[in-house]
């Protein structure tokens, strides 16, 4: 798997998920410059990290989703490439219109980090086909602004099309309002694109992927990018 | 614009006393110029020059095999193995946080994170020490919101786990809140950069953001003991911008790899003074500064403003003048202000032109090594009042009272509006005895606390001293690490008071014996005294921020029980 | 020139910011708040002196940027 | 009655926000940018009829609330 990390000004998770993307693919994710107006070529996997790009002053993501790499990602997105985003990177891939929606504050109004429980909702996805049987995950957030917000047409249209890929829950996996940590409409956590090539999702599968940080619930995330890379190759 | 005439008044209005102003008069055989004046006042005001403190401060250990860089440098630097150190130090902004919670706060952590950086280590994590009035208080609600959002605001933008801290409630802070903030970085032991310049005629450069006239005077305020006032002076509070601090890092990280560096220091309180004098002063040079070049943000801004301006996110460099290409293209890829302001003179002179005049011409070696200090008097703290007996209780009320209690209950609202995790090596979060970070790449970990328990500082300062150290040695042991290393932070009132003043030297003296018996030297630290509100003295409050290693996370000690686990308690 | 532009939600979109202070407002005393709905104004100096064009640029601006039309509408205003 | 308040930067505060916006409008293509600043604008909905007393009842609200004017300056606007 070839795998890129795109780096902005303000982004802070870029070397995380590099790691990450890295110890399952077996070989370095390459980090790309906002400046760029290309991507290396013969990628497989495009992910856009977490952090606070331009400082998500105006709006978070607003300012990186126009600048010169992202009509190179948005045009590797339309060619069918895959495109992850987490947390920033989430709102990075809404505010370019890779993803239906909006993240706004959350309900608390709150900075919130800490574990979270997620549903994974479909195995129909490259990103968590390698999920299995654990259907409910132990991962972090860490975010201002985390509240998805879809209306009701929206919000039907990604049920009825299984473009959920996660939910938050509590640890018996049940979508409680107590289980959801930003206001998310139907607790989404994590949505896919039509063609289920691109996922945003706010919390951050990359920091727990590694036994001696607590947790290896997101690694499966991982695996599953290069299961689907492989398969197609 | 006219400037006002220098006298004795106008020293007044500095915080200069009048003989200190007398003192600068002898030195000049002249009166100096209003922006020297500016320049003395930032010299020579406590915070600046340790004038009340610096007698006891060198008393305390601060050496030790471990110990590769003490006091006097932004940071402390200590030898972790392997050809790594780990840089650290903790700082107040308490006044400032006072009057504007959200910035003060903020802006509070930005200082301590460029301090570690312009060392040239990559923040890993970093903590913080509160002290509020009571809960009741009307003020305190929106204080705490304020400080610990504005902390996280920084912090989690920066990108740096923010892993641990304190937060407490007393009275006694009611009109003086304490935000200490502790940050600590990782860099290559052979790499570690400093502040005293060297070679003539070398460059000075100005990096980061412009100038504004952000905090003109704040050096001052934030020595000068509060009054009723206080809150209609409102003097213009700086605004902090971590998405520009968190460039300047990495473009900092880049300039020192480029090899471009002879030396480099923060612009913290009063900005391009201080950064400018101790430059010259530690290299035993002049410098000579050209203000026209400075980056402003702001229309005609004079000399004065400019020497004293404390907007944050910038840095002063002595560059090697062949490398300027590289550098200037690594400010220009982060989008930063990039430029030449001065250079290094043969001669001990602070030189400072603006507009074709000489603003300021000044001994430089003068401004900090004739700066005043005191032997302030001081009387031993009397022995505290026994206490009221202790009620009886049902022992699972009071058990319940106490976990319930402000001071000791769950601090997860305060850490979980902080990233801890970021750089997703936090192996212990926040919520233990001691935070632990694994260091990047390895299987070794530092350990990091904050403590001190102010009403045992106020009931005997040796003792209270002596048991915030200690306390830290605990903390960093429990989880398996082996304390390396303090820095401190020490909150006091107004030391011009015997009985303050005692205070501050008992608990010097309870440190110093702790640090000494512990073999853990005070590598960096800073002193906020005048901590007052109409006479009123907060508790005396030394931060002890304490770090330890993990020479392998095998040596790591959970701290979750596991059903069947035998429980003792050892010690007396 | 000078021109401001107002990013307000859309009616229907939830604003928490705006709930909070509603009820921050109601919790100091001040009775009869019925609702609060919290924006941006963006002041934007220009070097373009024709108004006409400066307020066309302007719409691009926020069109492009400044808003997200998603869940946001905008207002141009010219100041002079 | 309806009230609006702008929250802006008092001068000379720093505003990494407006900044942050100047520079992306510049590398978006839009010359001749200025400078940027950005403020809040509140919209209250009162019970209030009195044009007069709304207006000083939320000027108090501005005061105690909405604006923190130790760095903002506020304006209140009745809409009607
Ligand atoms: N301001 C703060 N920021 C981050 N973490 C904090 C803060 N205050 C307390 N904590 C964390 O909460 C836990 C409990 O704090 P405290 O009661 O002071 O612990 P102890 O008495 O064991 O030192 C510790 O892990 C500490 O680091």
């Amino acid at each position: 798997m070839k795998s890129a990390v795109i780096v902005f000004p303000g982004s802070n998770c870029d070397r995380d998920l590099a790691v990450a993307l890295g110890a399952a693919a077996g070989r370095p994710a390459s980090m790309v410059w906002h400046k760029d107006a290309a991507l290396p070529p013969g990628l497989d996997v495009v992910a856009i990290p977490g952090g606070f790009s331009f400082g998500d002053y105006l709006r978070c993501g607003a300012i990186a989703a126009r600048s010169p790499i992202m009509r190179a990602v948005v045009d590797f997105a339309h060619r069918g490439g895959i495109v992850l985003g987490i947390c920033n990177g989430f709102q990075i891939l809404i505010e370019a219109g890779l993803l239906p929606g909006a993240l706004m504050r959350n309900q608390t109004l709150k900075f919130v980090c800490r574990d979270v429980h997620l549903s994974v909702e479909t195995l129909q996805s490259p990103f968590t086909s390698a999920f299995g049987n654990q259907r409910v995950i132990r991962v972090p957030v860490a975010h201002h602004d985390g509240a998805y917000i879809a209306d009701y047409a929206l919000a039907a249209r990604l049920e009825a099309e299984d473009r959920i890929a996660f939910r938050y829950v509590d640890a018996d996996g049940d979508a409680t309002e107590a289980a959801n940590p930003n206001g998310s409409v139907g607790n989404i956590a994590g949505v896919l694109s039509d063609n289920r090539r691109i996922l945003g999702m706010m919390p951050h599968p990359e920091r727990l992927a590694d036994p001696q940080l607590g947790g290896t619930d997101g690694a499966p995330m991982f695996r599953s990018l290069v299961e689907a890379v492989a398969e197609v190759a | 614009m006219t400037e006002p005439a220098v006298n004795q008044s106008l020293a007044a209005d500095h915080g200069l006393k009048p003989d200190e102003y007398q003192r600068i008069l002898n030195l000049l055989e002249r009166t100096p110029t209003f922006t020297e004046l500016g320049i003395f006042s930032a010299m020579w005001n406590e915070h600046c020059s340790y004038k009340s403190s610096k007698k006891w401060l060198r008393t305390l250990p601060t050496k030790g095999p471990q110990v590769i860089c003490g006091p006097g440098e932004n940071a402390g630097v200590i030898d972790i193995g392997d050809g790594q150190a780990v840089v650290f130090k903790m700082e107040s902004h308490n006044h400032p946080s006072y009057i504007e919670p959200h910035q003060g706060a903020a802006t509070g952590v930005g200082g301590i994170l460029r301090d570690v950086f312009t060392m040239g280590a990559r923040p890993i994590a970093a903590m913080n020490a509160l002290s509020f009035g009571e809960i009741e208080h009307p003020k305190t609600r929106s204080l705490v919101a304020g400080v610990v959002e504005g902390i996280g605001s920084y912090g989690n933008c920066f990108g740096v786990p923010t892993v641990g801290g304190e937060v407490r409630f007393h009275p006694a802070y009611n009109g003086n809140c304490l935000v200490n903030a502790f940050a600590a970085g990782l860099a290559d032991a052979d790499k570690i950069f400093y502040s005293a310049a060297s070679g003539v005629g070398m460059p000075v450069v100005y990096l980061g953001a412009k100038t504004g006239r952000d905090g003109v005077g704040g050096a001052t305020m934030a020595s000068a003991e509060f009054g009723e006032d206080a809150e209609e002076k409102r003097p213009t509070v700086q605004v902090g911008d971590p998405f520009t601090e968190k460039r300047l890092l990495e473009a900092c990280l880049e300039l020192m790899a480029s090899g471009a560096v002879i030396s480099i220091q923060d612009m913290g309180a009063a900005g391009l003074t201080c950064s400018a004098v101790e430059m010259g002063d530690k290299g035993n040079l002049g410098i000579e500064l050209d203000l026209d070049a400075v980056p402003c943000r702001e229309q005609a801004m004079s000399a004065y403003e400019m020497m004293l301006s404390e907007s944050q996110e910038r840095m002063l460099m002595v560059l090697k003048p062949e490398k300027e290409a590289v550098a200037r293209a690594i400010f220009d890829k982060w989008d930063l202000d990039f430029a030449i302001v001065g250079h290094t003179i043969p001669e001990d002179r602070f030189l400072v032109k603006h507009d074709g005049e000489i603003k300021a011409d000044l001994p430089l070696k003068a401004l900090s090594g004739e700066a005043p200090e005191y032997d302030r008097p001081w009387v031993e703290t009397s022995a505290a009042r026994p206490l009221a007996p202790v009620p009886e209780m049902d022992p699972a009320e009071a058990l319940a009272a106490l976990m319930g209690s402000p001071n000791l209950c769950s601090r997860a609202w305060v850490w979980q509006q902080y990233d801890h995790m970021v750089m997703a090596d936090t192996v212990v979060r926040p919520g233990s005895d001691a935070a632990v970070v694994r260091v990047h790449g390895t299987q070794k970990a530092l350990a990091f606390t904050a403590d001190v328990t102010p009403r045992y500082c106020k009931a005997n300062p040796v003792e209270g001293g002596k048991q915030a150290v200690a306390e830290a040695f605990r903390n960093l042991s429990a989880t398996g690490a082996r304390p390396l290393a303090v820095t401190d932070n020490l909150n006091f009132g107004n030391p011009e008071k015997p009985e303050i003043m005692g205070q501050f030297v008992g608990c010097i003296k309870g440190i110093g014996a702790a640090c000494e018996a512990l073999d853990m030297p005070v590598v960096s630290g800073n002193v906020s005294l005048y901590n007052e509100t109409n006479g009123e003295a907060i508790l005396p409050t030394p931060s002890i921020g304490a770090v330890g290693l993990l020479t392998s996370l095998d040596e790591a000690i959970p701290m979750a029980p596991c059903a069947g686990d035998a429980l003792l308690m050892i010690g007396h | 020139m000078k021109a401001r532009v107002f990013v307000t939600l859309k009616t229907g979109v939830l604003d928490p910011q705006g709930e909070a202070i509603r009820h921050a407002l109601g919790s100091l005393g001040f009775g009869g708040v019925e609702s609060v709905r919290q924006g941006k104004v963006i002041e934007i100096e220009l070097a373009e002196t024709d108004p006409a064009r400066a307020e066309a640029e302007v719409a691009r601006m926020a069109e492009k940027l400044l808003a997200n039309t998603v869940i946001e509408n905008y207002r141009v205003e010219m100041v002079g």
